[in-house]
């Protein structure tokens, strides 16, 4: 008997309410002190798609999704078809017995648990759609978790409903329970058990990109809806009279990111987001936004490309047209968390990067970050510091001229400029998309050009300077060196773990700034492993080519995935053992 | 008090001499006195084009953004800053051909802010291109054998489209069109003046001769303001006489009044230092 | 002769059970059928949204391109071979929200195509956000607390831009809706067809049984679709009783028939293997 | 004395017709069998800034502008103290005498020569305008070229404006050239003189890609004008009935690309061009035509970013951003043209390209290049073809399915796929933005993906192997070799052949196709010499940038200029010099 070590998933019709089901197995794990990640899969349609939420649980933090499932909740039997190979032997399949199954086809280790559905809801007299519940409830006995923690998930959940929802959904979910009591051997071999209550949060990227926005004093959030960006204008929207905040759902992504350039121009923080088609209408007001050094975060969440690709699916493509977005040369700082604890902190972090720099930022998520929960503490406030940078001290504004516009873009040192908002008395002035003085006023003389150029330059070169370096996870000294960025962290370090037990010493870089590139310490870190691997979720390597841009160095193997699907530890764990023995 | 030297800048407008934009800069600082606003209260977000350079010669804030995105950044400022006076302007490239987008969602919007374009029935600033306005059968750089299009009709889709305050003008007649501004700024919602702009470099044909034997202003032949049919009915008049002046107007909320958010104070008054995510984090326990 | 089995296609329709988007595609094919017009020279040109797959699930020629842009691709397909028959077709969001520009542009045109709106009312594929055409106060996801503006009057817009067929129709009645689709294509010019489509998983307002009881066809009440004042005031009724059917027809030049370049043969048939570029070489020496 | 080597400039206010007299001047040489090169400079506004036509002409080819000045027409006094210093010894300044000039602001060996135009217009009885005219037959009579050309090509350009337009004009001219032959001594050290006529064009870079683009049988082209693309506009839209072209001046850019689609879709050749802003809007129909396939041409003519930047000066900001415009990897295709003849061919190779590929295809030029006139033999038709790729054949039609779409989308060995197009029986399918099968239909299983996207893939690499190596011009082992691409090109060559005098040995390896990037060869000629050195017209050095990911190697220097100015020769000699004696 393994305890404590489970993945469960369910798997079904789109539009049946898949999704809530496992969210409240979910839940009920966490509750019960638990660690928790799950992650979905669904394609680009509303109903009859084949949707699934897996979710693995353990005793201990877990990072990213596995292969590997114990038991299988299939509410039609495409979902046994496609997925009975990805049971482990001694795992289940939950399944309606009026399905006809053809037992050949089932390894004959996989235990199967058919529940007359429909019979079972007819008793209680709830509507069909409780099904899910009945198989929830039944999941529930098989591996013997608390039932009561489920009910208080459910009471929780549907506590908006009233209570005959709440009623319903319970019944049905002990319903479940009790039939697989009553019919089934207490026989099988993955059980759960609560370890006390645990205060963690279950939370998706998307999640904690907007508690991180808020919580840094965004104001203002535009988006026009684009998967799997989507969840963050849902969020920021049911929040907007609690926090203060307007969110906008705009005629396009044009007017999402202008809007917040608008915003941010007035003086507040401002945010959009969008996936890659969007941001590609984006890119003309990212370059304004430089231009006009105007503070503004940008979250590019990821999606396979090219074009409309496959919307509800993961990918890391986007990596070089987010770097290199918009006409001309200026300060385009991107940065790519790896994890919900980073979408929360570095979220927070670029607006203060974008505001003492004055500049837009571009935080790189991805579908798989987006949509997929993990328990996680309650972020560290004390982590949080908020820094708006250099707006003009009174005694600039007093000094300046009653004439001309205030110097809004004054060549500095670290090409920082003081900045005045609307409102403020002698901070007036006029910024302009094409090239200015210092007091904003077109210019096309050579020289102004060419200070200004160095002045947007040098901010670059200032907050190169601030950011802190990578640091190595693992061994300081290892026989493979793996460098990622974002969201393939989480099964790269499921990875390692599992590495543990081999004899191949491993360690992990993990780019967070993607610009300013960490290029010294990279260089550095290539030099000193005998071999270094990239693992990234797109075609070409895109951050190997990065990589090789900024330190002139080939990584010796580039891992890639490019399926739509995020990389598996197990996929991870071949090719790191293929590079050590190959 | 505000007064028009203040609001001079030292750079002098660039414009061709003669360019009907000069009567907008004037007759928008007449206004701006006229209603007594101080300057730093004040944010002009332009578009590119010719009509685009204007904020940079009248001393208030200003944002010259990107071609055709004026209304977007103008009504976040708004939003942001609510307490502010915000007027987008632009051409009719800028706001009618590349911009069409936002101003149909803009009017439906109605943010309490003023949108003033400078309709010179061409491209200016790119020399001379066909615009949306430009009439049928114009010959152009980009069109050297006639426009096949029919134009755009402005005043018809700000009226089928939720704007709250619909006029129109005329750049050769600076009195007019203060007046105009002066009333579409104290009209709270969402209000659009459409200025004919003689562009004396490369449109020939709608020039300060054509428009002034044809425009005459609706104020004087009892047009009814609050009438959306004959408003409409008006917007169609177009040939030997052309009506100007206010072609609609109704109150209606503005988009301001229906947000709680900003009741008490504008956004960017709102402190930021430490704002209470407990409650939000336990949401998700 | 086409039939419906020819148009039919492998891969079955995947919209919801009972999605309105169902009627249009029956609808769509049995004009064709009705029409007889060979699928090879017809081409389908789609946006992104439920209704952009409809492509995809009839055996014409299909471009199932990106978000909002049916119209300038359907656009050009009909000016590169002006013998195909060019549908563009999308949703409210795609047509009316991200694509307005393109929408207006397209019908001041007068492309000969036709261009069939699903008006759902709400963002289906991104499950639930607010439409342009949303009313207002109606909560979404986007919209938790209610859409604050009003909604765009694609009819009114229509009118106001020089489409040349503007009609309305309803997904639950094919029969009309059939019809319709054969009266835009007949018709010379650009023709627009907003379609009432019930969208049964997000828009639990605007359903079935709303529309039921509320439209009523214009072609009942004696609607002259030939008077532009009277299709503009038919576009104003909104509530308890909803006009569908024509509001406004007119024949006007299409922008084809403007184009010599194409008067004989359609532009992908010119030969183009040795154009002679000796004259041109030598206006520049 | 120096004959026939002159730079000829005329400065004045902008709306005054500077530049259309200008013209006439390098016409008249052009037609005199003289060579010429000229550069504009003016301001984004119309009418009152500093514009400025700067043509130089030489017995030989010329490949640039150079900084040196002989002969200056002053049309108001700021074209004296902006340009005074331009000026070589012994040169000379045309200006009207009615200026007072402060004689020592002028060095002591430049010759003066006022000229009363209005006393003179007063006198034929001519309009105001027509002082360039005087000013311009002023200058002829000065350099003593012949007056007969010049005569002739006034009446070739107002030909259509009628006979009193071309005598107005010609009598002007005439009258400044009495007027110097009569006034000042025949002493001027700089003459041109004709050396027959030579037949060949006078062009800009614009004009070239627009002839490339109707040779290749280009029948529709969509855009939105923009700096410095708009004369491309301009020229298609006045030829469009002599060639049976459809051009479009579309809504907004966005229009315009998907206008292009819908053509190339439709079968026939389709351009799209536009600057850096309106390339923004385009990047998200870009993706789309890589992921349907569809050929189309898109120029990218680049100016000063970011935003708006310098609407009309030169830069060459957007290369990294042409190469990673929108989201995902397909193939990306990127052509830089260095000089006029190349913008002919590169254009009519783009639409080959396009159409073997199924891709879109970038043609990356600038406005140095777009608006600069050269004298320019005229292009060599045998060495164009059309090459239209593989459209299905009539027995794959006929064979295909009668209930399934066409196999548009066929896994082929080298990634392309049998092409239809609509109106072909039995062709039919419907092409897909979303992920697809051969078929089109959406389809988002994991194998599928793979499939698709190492098909489009392998596109890229068929084409790699098609495409002609960059060859070295110069010597084949040298101290130092220059890498460019695009506008550069010209002042490269006329400072190699500056340097010919020293003994610095240079060669020149000119990167054509910037994706696919010629990787081996350009590692090879790194390797092989001592010094490599990049030229660019940018502030980050972007070409370096991808060299180093292509290749790994770092270039020694990079020499860039990022003021909105194109390059002078002697800068590049200058920076050369250096980097051999440094
Ligand atoms: C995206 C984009 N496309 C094109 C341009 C080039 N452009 C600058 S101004 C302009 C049009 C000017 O016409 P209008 O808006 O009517 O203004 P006007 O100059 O007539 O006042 C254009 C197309 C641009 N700046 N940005
Ligand atoms: C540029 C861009 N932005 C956003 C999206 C995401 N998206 C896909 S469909 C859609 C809206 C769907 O609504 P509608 O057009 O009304 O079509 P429906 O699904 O209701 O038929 C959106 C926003 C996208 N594909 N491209
Ligand atoms: S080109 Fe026309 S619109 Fe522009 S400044 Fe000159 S006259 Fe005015
Ligand atoms: S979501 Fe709505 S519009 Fe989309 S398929 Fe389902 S019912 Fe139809
Ligand atoms: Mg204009
Ligand atoms: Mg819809």
């Amino acid at each position: 008997m393994i305890k404590n070590r489970l993945t469960w998933k369910i798997g079904g019709k789109a539009g049946e309410g898949i999704m809530a089901t496992g969210m409240i197995f979910s839940q009920s794990c966490s509750r019960g002190g638990l660690h928790v990640y799950d992650i979905n899969e669904y394609p680009s349609l509303i109903k009859g798609g084949h949707n699934t939420l897996q979710v693995r649980v353990e005793d201990r933090e877990i990072f990213s999704q596995v292969r590997d499932v114990n038991l299988l909740i299939a509410l039609n039997k495409d979902t046994i078809l496609l997925h009975k190979d990805e049971l482990v032997d001694g795992g289940g399949i939950i399944y309606d017995s009026s399905e006809v199954i053809d037992d050949n086809e089932i390894r004959k280790n996989i235990k199967l648990y058919p529940i007359p559905f429909n019979n079972i809801i007819k008793e209680i007299g709830a509507q069909a759609i409780m099904k899910n519940n009945v198989a929830l409830g039944a999941s529930i006995a098989l591996i013997d978790y608390d039932f009561g923690i489920v009910g208080e998930v459910i009471r929780d959940n549907f506590k908006r409903k009233g209570d005959k929802i709440i009623d319903e959904n319970t019944r049905s979910a002990r319903a479940g329970y009790d039939f697989v009591r009553k019919n089934f051997k207490n026989d099988f071999d993955f059980r759960l058990e609560k370890i006390g209550k645990s205060g963690r949060m279950l939370l998706t990227g998307n999640d904690a990109i907007c508690m991180g926005a808020i919580r840094a004093g965004c104001k203002f959030y535009s988006a026009y809806p684009m998967t799997p960006a989507s969840s963050i204008l849902h969020f920021m929207a049911a929040q907007e009279r609690r926090f203060n905040i307007v969110v906008k759902h705009t005629e396009d992504e044009i007017s999402a990111i202008n809007m917040a350039i608008g915003a941010g121009f007035t003086g507040v923080r401002a945010m959009c987001g969008t996936s890659g088609g969007g941001f590609c209408l984006m890119t003309e007001g990212y370059g304004l936004a430089g231009m006009l050094e105007v503070p503004i975060v940008v979250i590019l969440s990821m999606r396979p490309g090219p074009s409309t690709g496959m919307p509800t699916w993961s990918e890391q493509g986007d990596l070089k047209f987010a770097l290199n977005a918009s006409q001309g040369d200026f300060p385009r700082p991107v940065l790519v968390p790896g994890d919900i604890e980073e979408n929360f902190y570095l979220t927070q972090e670029a607006f203060n990067i974008a505001e003492k720099y004055q500049t837009p930022v571009i935080v790189l998520s991805d579908k798989n970050l987006a949509e997929s929960h993990k328990t996680t503490e309650k972020f560290d406030e004390r982590k949080i510091t908020i820094d708006r940078g250099s707006f003009a001290a009174p005694g600039d504004l007093a000094a300046s001229s009653d004439t001309t516009f205030f110097k809004r873009y004054k060549y500095t040192e670290n090409g920082i400029s003081p900045r005045t908002i609307p409102g403020m008395k002698k901070g007036i002035y006029t910024g302009a998309s094409d090239e200015h003085d210092e007091e904003g006023n077109i210019r096309e003389d050579a020289d102004i050009r060419v200070k200004m150029m160095q002045k947007r330059g040098r901010k670059m070169i200032a907050l190169s300077k601030e950011l802190k370096e990578p640091e190595l996870t693992g061994p300081n000294s290892a026989d493979i060196t793996i460098i990622s960025a974002g969201s393939t962290k989480g099964p790269i370090i499921e990875a390692m773990i599992l590495l543990e037990k081999d004899d191949i010493k491993v360690n992990f870089l993990q780019i967070v700034y993607l610009n300013p590139f960490p290029s010294e310490k990279v260089a550095k870190v290539i030099e000193s492993t005998k071999r270094t691997v990239v693992v990234e979720n797109n075609f070409s390597g895109q951050l190997a080519d990065i990589i090789k841009e900024k330190t002139g160095r080939d990584v010796d193997k580039r891992i890639l995935k490019y399926d739509g699907r995020p990389f598996y530890p197990e996929e991870i764990l071949a090719s790191i053992k293929e590079v050590a023995h190959g | 008090m505000v007064n028009m030297t203040f609001l001079n800048t030292i750079d002098k407008p660039n414009w061709c001499p003669g360019c009907g934009d000069f009567g907008i800069l004037i007759a928008l600082k007449g206004a701006i006195v006229e209603l007594n606003i101080e300057p730093e209260n004040i944010v002009l977000v332009s578009g590119i084009g010719c009509s685009g350079k204007l904020p940079h010669w009248i001393r208030t804030y200003g944002l010259h953004g990107i071609h055709g995105r004026a209304l977007p950044v103008a009504s976040a400022v708004k939003l942001a800053n609510n307490e502010l006076t915000v007027f987008a302007v632009g051409g009719d490239g800028d706001g009618y051909g590349i911009g069409m987008c936002h101003f149909i969602h803009a009017m439906r919007r109605n943010i309490d802010m003023t949108y003033i374009v400078h309709n010179n029935m061409i491209y200016g600033l790119t020399t001379g291109q066909t615009s949306p306005t430009s009439e049928k059968g114009m010959r152009t750089k980009s069109t050297p054998s006639g426009v096949i299009e029919v134009p755009v009709n402005p005043m018809a889709l700000a009226i089928s489209s939720g704007a709250t305050f619909v006029a129109r003008s005329f750049a050769g007649d600076v009195k007019h069109l203060q007046k105009t501004i002066v009333d579409a700024v104290k009209h709270r919602g969402f209000s659009l003046i459409d200025v004919f702009q003689p562009c004396v470099s490369y449109n020939h044909v709608n020039t300060y001769d054509w428009y002034k034997h044809r425009v005459y202003d609706l104020s004087t032949v009892g047009h009814d303001i609050a009438d959306k049919m004959k408003a409409f009915t008006k917007s169609q008049e177009w040939g030997d006489k052309i009506p100007i002046g206010v072609f609609y107007k109704v109150l209606q909320p503005t988009y301001e009044d229906e947000l709680p958010q900003i009741k008490d104070k504008p956004l960017v008054k709102h402190p930021i230092d430490n704002v209470d995510i407990g409650g939000l984090m336990d949401d998700f326990v």
